[in-house]
């Protein structure tokens, strides 16, 4: 069965799409998660100057999900450059990650990112747990991301994606400002938080940062509630991303309104194999249910 | 559903802390776990950080960690005495594999390296142990193994030279039907280069920059693989992939940086 | 070993509080509650008018925790003076949960309810699923909360509770309002979200509303984080709500700053024993590891 | 962890759609599940709402609902036929226990309280069953049962009078061990009163409004116990503590009725 869809005019060959911040480091790995079956994958994160994050421990798993505070390490644009200079040898689109502090970081980045070979630019506005950016940096505001989206959008042509933060029901007025913005398609959602685990013997929070976004099967409910919600309001492709571990999620997420799917903790918990495992998965379901294309999934639930 | 797995650290007590040499020094844990040499726990001091090791023995109940001053993390461990409470998560990694066979096993270590192979040794029958360091005094576990050839650099024990080049004189390729090594990423390469010649086969651990340890973040890649997850230990077909091996590294923010900037620390 | 606290002048026999809207219909149900040991107990949300409440199904779980959408069914105000005129007659401490569409609605609640023996108000303003009330009706924001916070204040004497919905950094300026307000104490948190389970094979979302607040185990780290975030900022006591179901999980949360916890999904997750059970198991860690009172863990995370 | 238990509807195909009397259909649905009479399910019709329903019997790969019309879902269940989905989750509840005895059980069931009775009665051994309803044509499950006595409101079939005057009249103390009763909850209550005059143990399946069946929301408590998980079936040392038992029930936003209002649906 063909699972191939198009998104702003990206072939995909399936709708499952390497989450950022997840494996995407460097080329070798993101064409290693292309040789695992993803349709697409996105790079870590990508900000003008180099970061070397939070300090360990940096991810912590708990009995419902993730959290990680990463905050978004990466060599920075100039050796991004470098990098991903042959990002468009993989057999599958690679989507660039673009961060910044500021709006004009954001598009600076951007700037630099829009010259290499990739298919699309991600601008996650929603990280929850680095300061000066994303909920720390004030980014998840309609001001902002109408601002945010607009500077990048003038300097990529590429199709831009703006990845909103797990939200409540003000999602819908995001991602309305990303499209005023200029935005060609929605990512939903970012990890929720964030959240803090304490390890009770030592008394103290886990993570090096504390406090982490939290991803996996908790999230999945408000990240397909985002996406549905998003659906509805905004006419723009989806991708949605939250929580998606089996094939059954990713129908689940396309009939709430997603045209593709993320998948970022589920590497954890099923192996880099996961994205062709949830393909078949999406295969069998559907053949069992008497589907023949994802057009007829997606946004399905919206009866 | 898959899962749920926790990786949360567990703290434990220390019950030991021995002198092995200046600047080493092994911390004995209570705590039970299944391990393979080679694979890895993270250690985590609160509030000061979480960093990879190797288990240097692991019996029932009770694990040891072997630990070579290098920086805060290390300094930290340094500070701890019996009775102090450690954090760990894991066994992570792959770890050597172990298959029983008609010839002998050789083991090529270098400088700290010996942590992960002496776990190893424990597990193995009769192997030829080649162990390199500085100088004499950086030599630890010396009563350990049946039989062990040292090699050190100034002379002051053993060999005089580096493992690499003891390996190179002392090894039977007939005799022989698989090499263990861990060390310095450049004297590992030089071991396995010298595999690939005999054809035998060959098993090194290597070492990344960890931050997840579970194969989420992607910071530890080597060309594709994962050194958390589809390492530490690899065994020749991968690493003849490797173009990584031997000759670059990432560091904790990505960037690329050559073997031997990288692994400097680890010359011992 | 005595887990006796105090909460603002109210004497609880240990630090496990049934959640608001979970089996506290009656009076005849806290009593049950209290007898399975809850160290105090709380009604479900009363309004001014009875309300039906959302269409089933109104539940729904998953693997990492449950959503409702209940919609604050409750016999109304009125209807509660007769309910629980005698609830001082209760083992524990009751708290009175009070809503409303509109600040004047919440005080008028609280009026009535101050009338009964109750130990304490509490007043969410965080319900995610309930058109007119918490998210729906604009509650959660700094001015809503200071407002209905002090129109509350001035109706009843009794120590009053403002419950918070579990966000981002944003919560530690709500908890500011609801001190400003006149507060006693805060609880965190209401569920999250809301988000959504769609059953496939229907193509529809399970709930009747289709969204609902998501609770349990998905929850409890971003409701840890909020009880942290909380105690740093404001100095006032904290009920921690959100995915306790054992021992340490209640122990985490009091390190993180809650000098009681509350507990709803756990009910479904361990039964009504849940209270005793988490008791024993808090008692159990605290000998092992050397604790003498709760004093020495409440907010012991923050070293 | 605890956990996790998934309560989600799974849709399920009708296979048959039975009319057993005016208003009373029966769906047969293919579902496989582990079921003890008395024990209910909610059943999901997406769009339209989820209700509590007892099995009507419970086959291999096969079970039963019967439905008496009453509202709008129930009136949407009468439009469905084979080939449609439904959806269910369950069982939940505690359904009746069935002890091996010396003595024998019996069995009185009032109008659609047939339905868990007739479930019940499939794994009695020759119970005496006592069956009444307004009037013969609203007598279900006619055939099925070994030894039936049946009563009627206007006499147009057997005992004439109400279930509860048969029973009192066919009821043998000394040869019954257990009284299993269904139906309007006046008339359970009235069948309670008789046992407990006899010192006959007792199990009634109670009916209140049912929002999540899985013990959380308390809607549909009775004193202290909830129905959907202490009961429905309640047995006659918890039945003697609910002062609600035959007086009064809550409705859908849990102010009290008296059980005329409640109940004066369930009447046949
Ligand atoms: C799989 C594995 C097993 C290891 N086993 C042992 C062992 O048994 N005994 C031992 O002494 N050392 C071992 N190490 C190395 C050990 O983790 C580092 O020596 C230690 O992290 C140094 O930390 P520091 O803060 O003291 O020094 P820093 O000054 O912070 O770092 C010194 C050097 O250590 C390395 N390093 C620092 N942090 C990390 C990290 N998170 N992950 C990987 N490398 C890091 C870097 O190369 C760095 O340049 C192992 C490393 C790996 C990857
Ligand atoms: C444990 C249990 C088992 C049941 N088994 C059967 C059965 O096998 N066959 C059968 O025909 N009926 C059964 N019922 C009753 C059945 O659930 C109601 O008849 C049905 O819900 C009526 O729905 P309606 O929309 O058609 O009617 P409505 O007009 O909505 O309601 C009619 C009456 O049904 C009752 N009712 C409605 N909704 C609910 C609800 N969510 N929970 C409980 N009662 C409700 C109320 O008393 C109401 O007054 C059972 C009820 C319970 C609690
Ligand atoms: C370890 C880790 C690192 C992440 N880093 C980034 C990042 O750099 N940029 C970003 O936009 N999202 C980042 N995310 C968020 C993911 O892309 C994704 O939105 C989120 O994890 C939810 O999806 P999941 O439940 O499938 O993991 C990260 C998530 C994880 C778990
Ligand atoms: C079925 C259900 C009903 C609830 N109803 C209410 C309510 O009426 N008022 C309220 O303040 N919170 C209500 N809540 C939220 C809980 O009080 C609690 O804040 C939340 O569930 C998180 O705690 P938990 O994870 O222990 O369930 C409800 C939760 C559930 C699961
Ligand atoms: S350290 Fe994160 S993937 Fe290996
Ligand atoms: S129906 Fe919710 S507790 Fe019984």
């Amino acid at each position: 069965m063909d699972l191939s869809i198009d998104l702003c005019g990206i072939k995909l060959p399936n709708p499952t799409i390497l989450a950022s911040g997840v494996l995407g480091v460097s080329r070798c790995s993101l064409a290693r998660v292309a040789s695992c079956g993803a349709g697409a994958v996105t790079t870590k994160s990508i900000s003008l100057e180099p970061r070397s994050g939070h300090d360990n421990p940096c991810v912590v798993t708990y009995e419902a999900g993730m959290l990680n505070a990463m905050g978004y390490p990466n060599p920075g644009a100039e050796a991004a450059r470098e990098e991903f200079a042959a990002v468009d040898q993989l057999p599958v689109p690679v989507i660039a990650s673009a961060v910044g502090t500021e709006p004009e970081e954001f598009a600076a980045v951007a700037e630099i990112l829009t010259a290499l070979p990739f298919a699309a630019t991600e601008i996650p506005v929603s990280c929850p747990h680095t300061p000066g950016f994303g909920l720390m940096g004030g980014h998840a505001s309609t001001d902002a991301i109408r601002r945010i989206t607009s500077l990048v959008r003038d300097k990529t042509k590429l199709p831009l994606f703006v990845k909103l933060p797990a939200g409540g029901p003000e999602v819908v007025d995001l991602a309305k400002a990303a499209r005023d913005g200029g935005a060609d398609g929605i990512t939903a959602v970012n990890t929720i938080g964030p959240g803090m685990v304490i390890n009770i013997e030592a008394a103290r929070p886990v993570l090096g940062f504390k406090k982490g976004g939290v991803s996996g099967p908790a999230l999945r409910p408000v990240a397909v509630r985002c996406v549905y919600d998003i659906y509805e309001a905004v006419d723009l492709p989806i991708i949605g991303v939250g929580g998606i571990t089996t094939g059954r999620d990713a129908i689940e997420m396309m009939m709430a309104g997603a045209r593709a799917v993320g998948i970022g903790s589920a590497v954890y918990y099923r192996g880099m194999d996961v994205f062709s495992e949830v393909c078949r998965e999406i295969r069998t379901w559907m053949e069992d249910h008497g589907y023949e294309s994802l057009t007829e999934i997606v946004g399905a639930a919206h009866q | 559903m898959i899962g749920p797995r926790i990786e949360q650290p567990q703290l434990r007590e220390i019950t030991e802390v021995i002198s092995e040499a200046p600047g080493v020094k092994t911390l004995v844990i209570r705590h039970s776990t299944a391990y393979k040499p080679g694979q890895f726990f993270m250690i985590w001091l609160p509030g000061v950080g979480e960093k990879p090791f190797s288990l240097s023995h692991h019996f029932e109940g009770e694990v040891g960690i072997t630990v070579k001053e290098r920086g805060p993390f290390t300094h930290a461990l340094f500070s701890l005495t019996p009775g102090s409470a450690i954090g760990l998560r894991g066994p992570y990694g792959n770890g050597f594999s172990v298959v029983e066979r008609s010839r002998r096993a050789c083991v090529v270590a270098g400088g700290i390296g010996i942590v992960p192979l002496a776990a190893l040794i424990d597990r193995l029958q009769q192997p030829l142990v080649i162990y390199g360091a500085r100088s004499q005094d950086l030599l630890i576990f010396r009563n350990r193994f049946p039989e062990v050839s040292f090699a050190t650099d100034d002379g002051s024990e053993g060999f005089h030279g580096s493992a690499v080049e003891a390996f190179r004189s002392l090894l039977d390729p007939k005799a022989t039907d698989v090499v263990y090594t861990c060390g310095p990423e450049p004297m590992m390469r030089q071991v396995f280069d010298i595999c690939e010649a005999h054809h035998l086969p060959c098993q090194a651990a290597l070492e990344r920059y960890i931050k997840c340890g579970i194969g989420i973040c992607g910071q530890c890649c080597c060309d594709g693989y994962l050194v958390c997850r589809d390492g530490p230990v690899f065994s020749s077909s991968l690493l003849r992939q490797l173009s990584d091996f031997g000759r670059s590294a990432r560091l904790r923010d990505g960037r690329v940086t050559t073997i031997e900037d990288y692994a400097s620390w680890r010359e011992s």
